[in-house]
């Protein structure tokens, strides 16, 4: 169940370039960040202005003491306004949303794969996993290396390139796969692209205990507007991806797969 | 001096013209996190069904320019787990409850009213017509001025508290809708609905809405909407909620010159959900600016010449 | 390889689907200061009538979210002045001339198309039909099917080149207007004109365009417009001429995935009046990046299942 | 006749806040700045964004070697919006559009009077005046002395101020009065809110010849949109105020004025 949750206006810290069209921006957001998990999410929404008029929802990718920061993709009107932001510059945040990946205990074994702007869960996982003790592996792949963001503060990374401009030369499914063969963790978690959570679902969703993060449109993030289903897998229902995401336990949810 | 921001539907008293939106606010108690509901003149309730739906498939939602379009295709908990978990809840908060109700069937509008009427704390119904009718082929019961007619007739009968029309705008003549409504006993019209638009994705070629077409909201559908408050202003004497891009007080200033008594507020919530409390303040203080002793005075207050209409008479 | 992106409208081939909407181009020599007109499919006169008219009084323009609204009141030279004055200089330029009419009276769209018919340099007509019907008390042409083949059906005696209907999107179902046009021998439909909408000054109290109501364009009436292109395309098989919120590249090639074979530019002209030429590399890229031979293969090529569609049937 | 116009992306260079809400801001734009003259505007958009959609217009207020200058009150969403324009942003012009003030000639007498952001068009005519070598005096007007754009290049500037804080204390057009007393111009001109046009053309229109520039509502500010009528007053029919003006002489126009 999702705590509590405000709508802040937070304070642009300062943004970076960290790969190929993806930044980092770090905001004072003093209520969110004393409340937010690994795994949630923010709806990012500018003020005074209709253009872009939707708010975006990205992952929470660090918090250090009252800031936060995003880890996103510079893609489309949304994003691209964001990476803009000048220091000082207000972005109104409504978080913390959702539920987050489940509670790690001490010395449990985890392993991670994320693929794109699904690495903005890295840090913040590193650093949970860090503070309880628990043993994580980050697997994380992109396209080519210069996509590949650098995180400094995270050890215990694999990569993973579709074309092997560096790590394993393929995608972090086959990376999981290769690994997988000497070793098992106790939990996997996914963030990222869908076709990657499918695969994902597929190849280990009956054998570990698989939590993926899924991304679906949305309009509100939290609750309100019903535009986020995501299959149940035990009937003929829908979960909101906002509201009961939008991690959810493998098993519980079935991809809409488009022909 | 404060004025009095009071606004009365029916029998209803709403303590200001502030409503939810149905749809927009899933069935209130969500926004209870935000602020507290209690200071709205109305929490309308999402759609409700007979039975629970599970709605349409994703993609449910998209953006376009100042706006969104959406086809939920009514998921919603249906009226028994509405009136078992949400009602109680409502009543803890302070809100009340306006119930919206949709159906496929005429027969459903009024089981679905008999049903609400039984329960107190439901102080008023909304229609929802904008639904395929499956008996006439899938066309929107809101589309044909008879099918509206013999609904509210209906419907009027079973519930004896506070009715509202909520009208689709996709038709020709709105006026003669609103018409309808108020002959066959409506306390108030809501306009309005949302637009048929559509939105395509050109690297896939599919459409951005699973049902190809959606339900246009936002500020790209005010000017539409306002001039269609307008309009059933001149067809109506029976109060006028205005719903379509209110996202600033501004907004719902400018509607009430229009012709509105009250508001209702949708996509806004998606990006500030405590917008209402900012309105309201607004509201206000234009009120208190222009000295106005009761803010519904401003309600139909245009100042404009009836001649430079073209063809008024048809509104 | 370069697409080939010609397009037939009736017996008219235009050398590319961009054509400038009428009544946002001036006569279309004014646009040829930023651009060579030449390059265009077509230019589209103002609407033009039987005598000059001054049209309404200020303001006659007002902008809104995403859009803006505008009431000129058919302020024309009038068609003497329009063949005297403007042909010659639209001949020098090179462009590719559609005139627009418009008229009060059934029997003054018939004198127009006669005198029009008479000049070679018109290549096309387009038949404004979202103007008040004097006969019948005002209601728009446009708005009645039964008025609407009429006029087609004696414009089309008068008129032997291509007769291209233009519909105003204030209807509960365009479908039918569109089907009647074709009926009654048009080469193609423009969809659409504007939709009507209002804005009110809240300082003044007053609308801020002089006749209250305007006609909504811009952005904000995309997704409206897109969806009455896919409804139209499925109700007619002569070409579509889209109008409605086009800036960019990505909004022509989404008009003819929907279902269009060309568009008119409007609004997005007064912001950046050279915008034709930017749009059409994109459309060109967007064709060879998709290895299309020719971009006509783009028209109506939406890839959706028609049973997600609520009442297809009625489309 | 208006001349050549150019649709350019001009480079914001700076901007300063001179009075108070109201700017200049200083672009580069060769193209435009080598042609604009006196009186003429040009139509300012923002690339890439919707909100707004329509270009403003703004009288040239300055030009200098391949850079133009702006002078405006920021109340609302566009000009608010150009007041926040960091150096090297764009910001499109086109222009310079419409008809300027009547060509001077050497020793002409003209008396100038501006009110509110009218006074962006003081010093380009008083830089043209100096070139052409008429002698030029300029009365401006505001509400109050906060208001009052201290311009430094410019000389022989009578202000007026409603309450009295600066200069004359009452309107433009009371100081006007006041000093046509005196001595008498050979041209009057005026550009300000539309009541004090009105008030120069019932009280000048007749006795001098008057140029005002007039403000109406612009979709476009070319001539293609027939959105900015104003009255001829000698027929039934109107002037465009883009193309035809914005400066009409006084007798050539009716003022259309609401109750
Ligand atoms: C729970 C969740 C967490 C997310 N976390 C991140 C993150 O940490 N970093 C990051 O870069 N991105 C993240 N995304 C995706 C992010 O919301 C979209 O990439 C972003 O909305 C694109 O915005 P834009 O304005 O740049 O693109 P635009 O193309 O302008 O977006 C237009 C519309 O499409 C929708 N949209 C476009 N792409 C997506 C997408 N991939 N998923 C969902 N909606 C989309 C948007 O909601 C918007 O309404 C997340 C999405 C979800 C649902
Ligand atoms: C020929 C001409 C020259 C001008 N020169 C200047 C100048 O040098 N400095 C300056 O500050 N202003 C000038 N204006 C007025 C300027 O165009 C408006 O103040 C400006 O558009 C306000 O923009 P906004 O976005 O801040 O206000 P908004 O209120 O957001 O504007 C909304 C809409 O209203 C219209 N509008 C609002 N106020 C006016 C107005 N007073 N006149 C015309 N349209 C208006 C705008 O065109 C816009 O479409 C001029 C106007 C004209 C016609
Ligand atoms: C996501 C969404 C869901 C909606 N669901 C309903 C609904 O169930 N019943 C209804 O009557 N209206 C529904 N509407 C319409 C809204 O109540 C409102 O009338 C419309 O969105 C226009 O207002 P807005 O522009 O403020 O959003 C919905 C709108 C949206 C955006
Ligand atoms: C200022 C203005 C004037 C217009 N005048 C006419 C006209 O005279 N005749 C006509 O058929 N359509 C007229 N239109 C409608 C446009 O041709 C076009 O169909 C509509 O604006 C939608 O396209 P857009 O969103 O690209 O502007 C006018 C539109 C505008 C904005
Ligand atoms: S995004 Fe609105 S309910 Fe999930
Ligand atoms: S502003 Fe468009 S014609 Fe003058």
């Amino acid at each position: 169940m999702a705590g509590k949750s405000f709508l802040e206006t937070a304070v642009t810290v300062n943004t970076r370039k960290v790969a190929e069209q993806t930044f980092i921006s770090t905001f004072r957001s003093p209520r969110i960040s004393a409340l937010v998990e690994a795994g949630q999410f923010v709806m990012a929404s500018f003020p005074g202005t209709i253009d872009p008029l939707l708010p975006r929802a990205f992952s929470v990718c660090d918090v250090e003491d009252d800031t936060l920061s995003l880890l996103y993709v510079a893609v489309g009107r949304g994003t691209r306004k964001i990476s803009e932001l000048m220091p000082g510059a207000e972005l109104i945040l409504n978080g913390p949303l959702g539920n987050g990946f489940p509670e790690r205990e001490s010395g449990r074994k985890i392993w991670v794969a994320v693929g794109g702007s699904g690495a903005a869960i890295l840090p913040i996982l590193s650093r949970s996993a860090k503070r309880v003790g628990s043993e994580v592996r980050f697997f994380y792949g992109a396209r080519t290396m210069s996509q590949l963001v650098p995180f400094k503060e995270a050890t215990n990374i694999a990569h993973a390139t579709d074309d092997g401009s560096a790590g394993f030369h393929g995608n972090v499914v086959g990376l999981l796969k290769q690994e997988l063969r000497r070793d098992t963790p106790e939990m996997l978690f996914g963030c990222g692209p869908t076709p990657m959570l499918v695969s994902m679902q597929k190849e280990f969703g009956t054998k570990i205990p698989t939590y993926l993060s899924v991304e679906t449109p949305m309009a509100c993030g939290m609750g309100l507007c019903q535009g986020c289903p995501i299959k149940k897998s035990d009937s003929v229902d829908y979960y909101l991806a906002c509201k009961d995401g939008p991690v959810f336990r493998s098993t519980e949810i079935e991809f809409e797969v488009k022909p | 001096m404060k004025p009095d921001v009071k606004v009365k539907i029916g029998e209803l008293e709403l303590k200001n013209p502030l409503m939810t939106a149905s749809g927009t606010c899933g069935y209130g108690d969500e926004l209870g996190t935000y602020f507290d509901v209690s200071m709205l003149g109305a929490v309308v309730s999402k759609s409700l069904t007979l039975k629970p739906k599970i709605g349409n498939e994703p993609p449910r939602v998209a953006e376009v320019a100042c706006g969104m379009l959406n086809s939920i295709g009514l998921a919603n908990i249906g009226v028994s787990r509405f009136i078992d978990e949400k009602i109680p809840r409502l009543d803890e908060l302070g809100a009340l409850v306006v119930a919206n109700i949709a159906a496929k069937r005429v027969e459903d509008y009024v089981s679905l009213a008999e049903i609400l009427a039984a329960n107190k704390s439901v102080r008023g119904l909304e229609l929802n017509l904008s639904c395929p009718n499956v008996k006439e082929g899938g066309i929107e019961f809101g589309t044909d001025v008879k099918t509206l007619s013999s609904i509210v007739k209906l419907v009027r009968k079973v519930f004896p508290r506070t009715l509202i029309v909520k009208l689709t705008p996709n038709v020709t003549r709105i006026g003669d809708f609103a018409k309808a409504a108020e002959t066959e006993g409506a306390d108030g019209v809501t306009v309005a609905n949302t637009y048929v638009g559509m939105a395509i994705d050109i690297n896939s070629m599919m459409p951005k809405i699973h049902t190809v077409t959606g339900g246009l909201s936002g500020p790209a559908v005010k000017p539409l909407t306002m001039a269609r408050v307008f309009q059933v202003s001149k067809s109506v004497s029976i109060p006028i909620v205005a719903s379509g891009g209110i996202f600033t007080w501004q907004d719902v200033v400018e509607y009430m010159i229009a012709g509105a008594a009250a508001v209702e507020i949708g996509t806004a919530l998606f990006t500030k959900p405590d917008v209402p409390s900012g309105l309201l303040n607004g509201i206000e203080a234009y009120a208190a600016g222009r000295k106005l002793e009761k803010l519904s005075d401003l309600t139909g207050s245009l100042r404009f010449e009836r001649d430079n209409v073209p063809h008024m008479d048809r509104h």
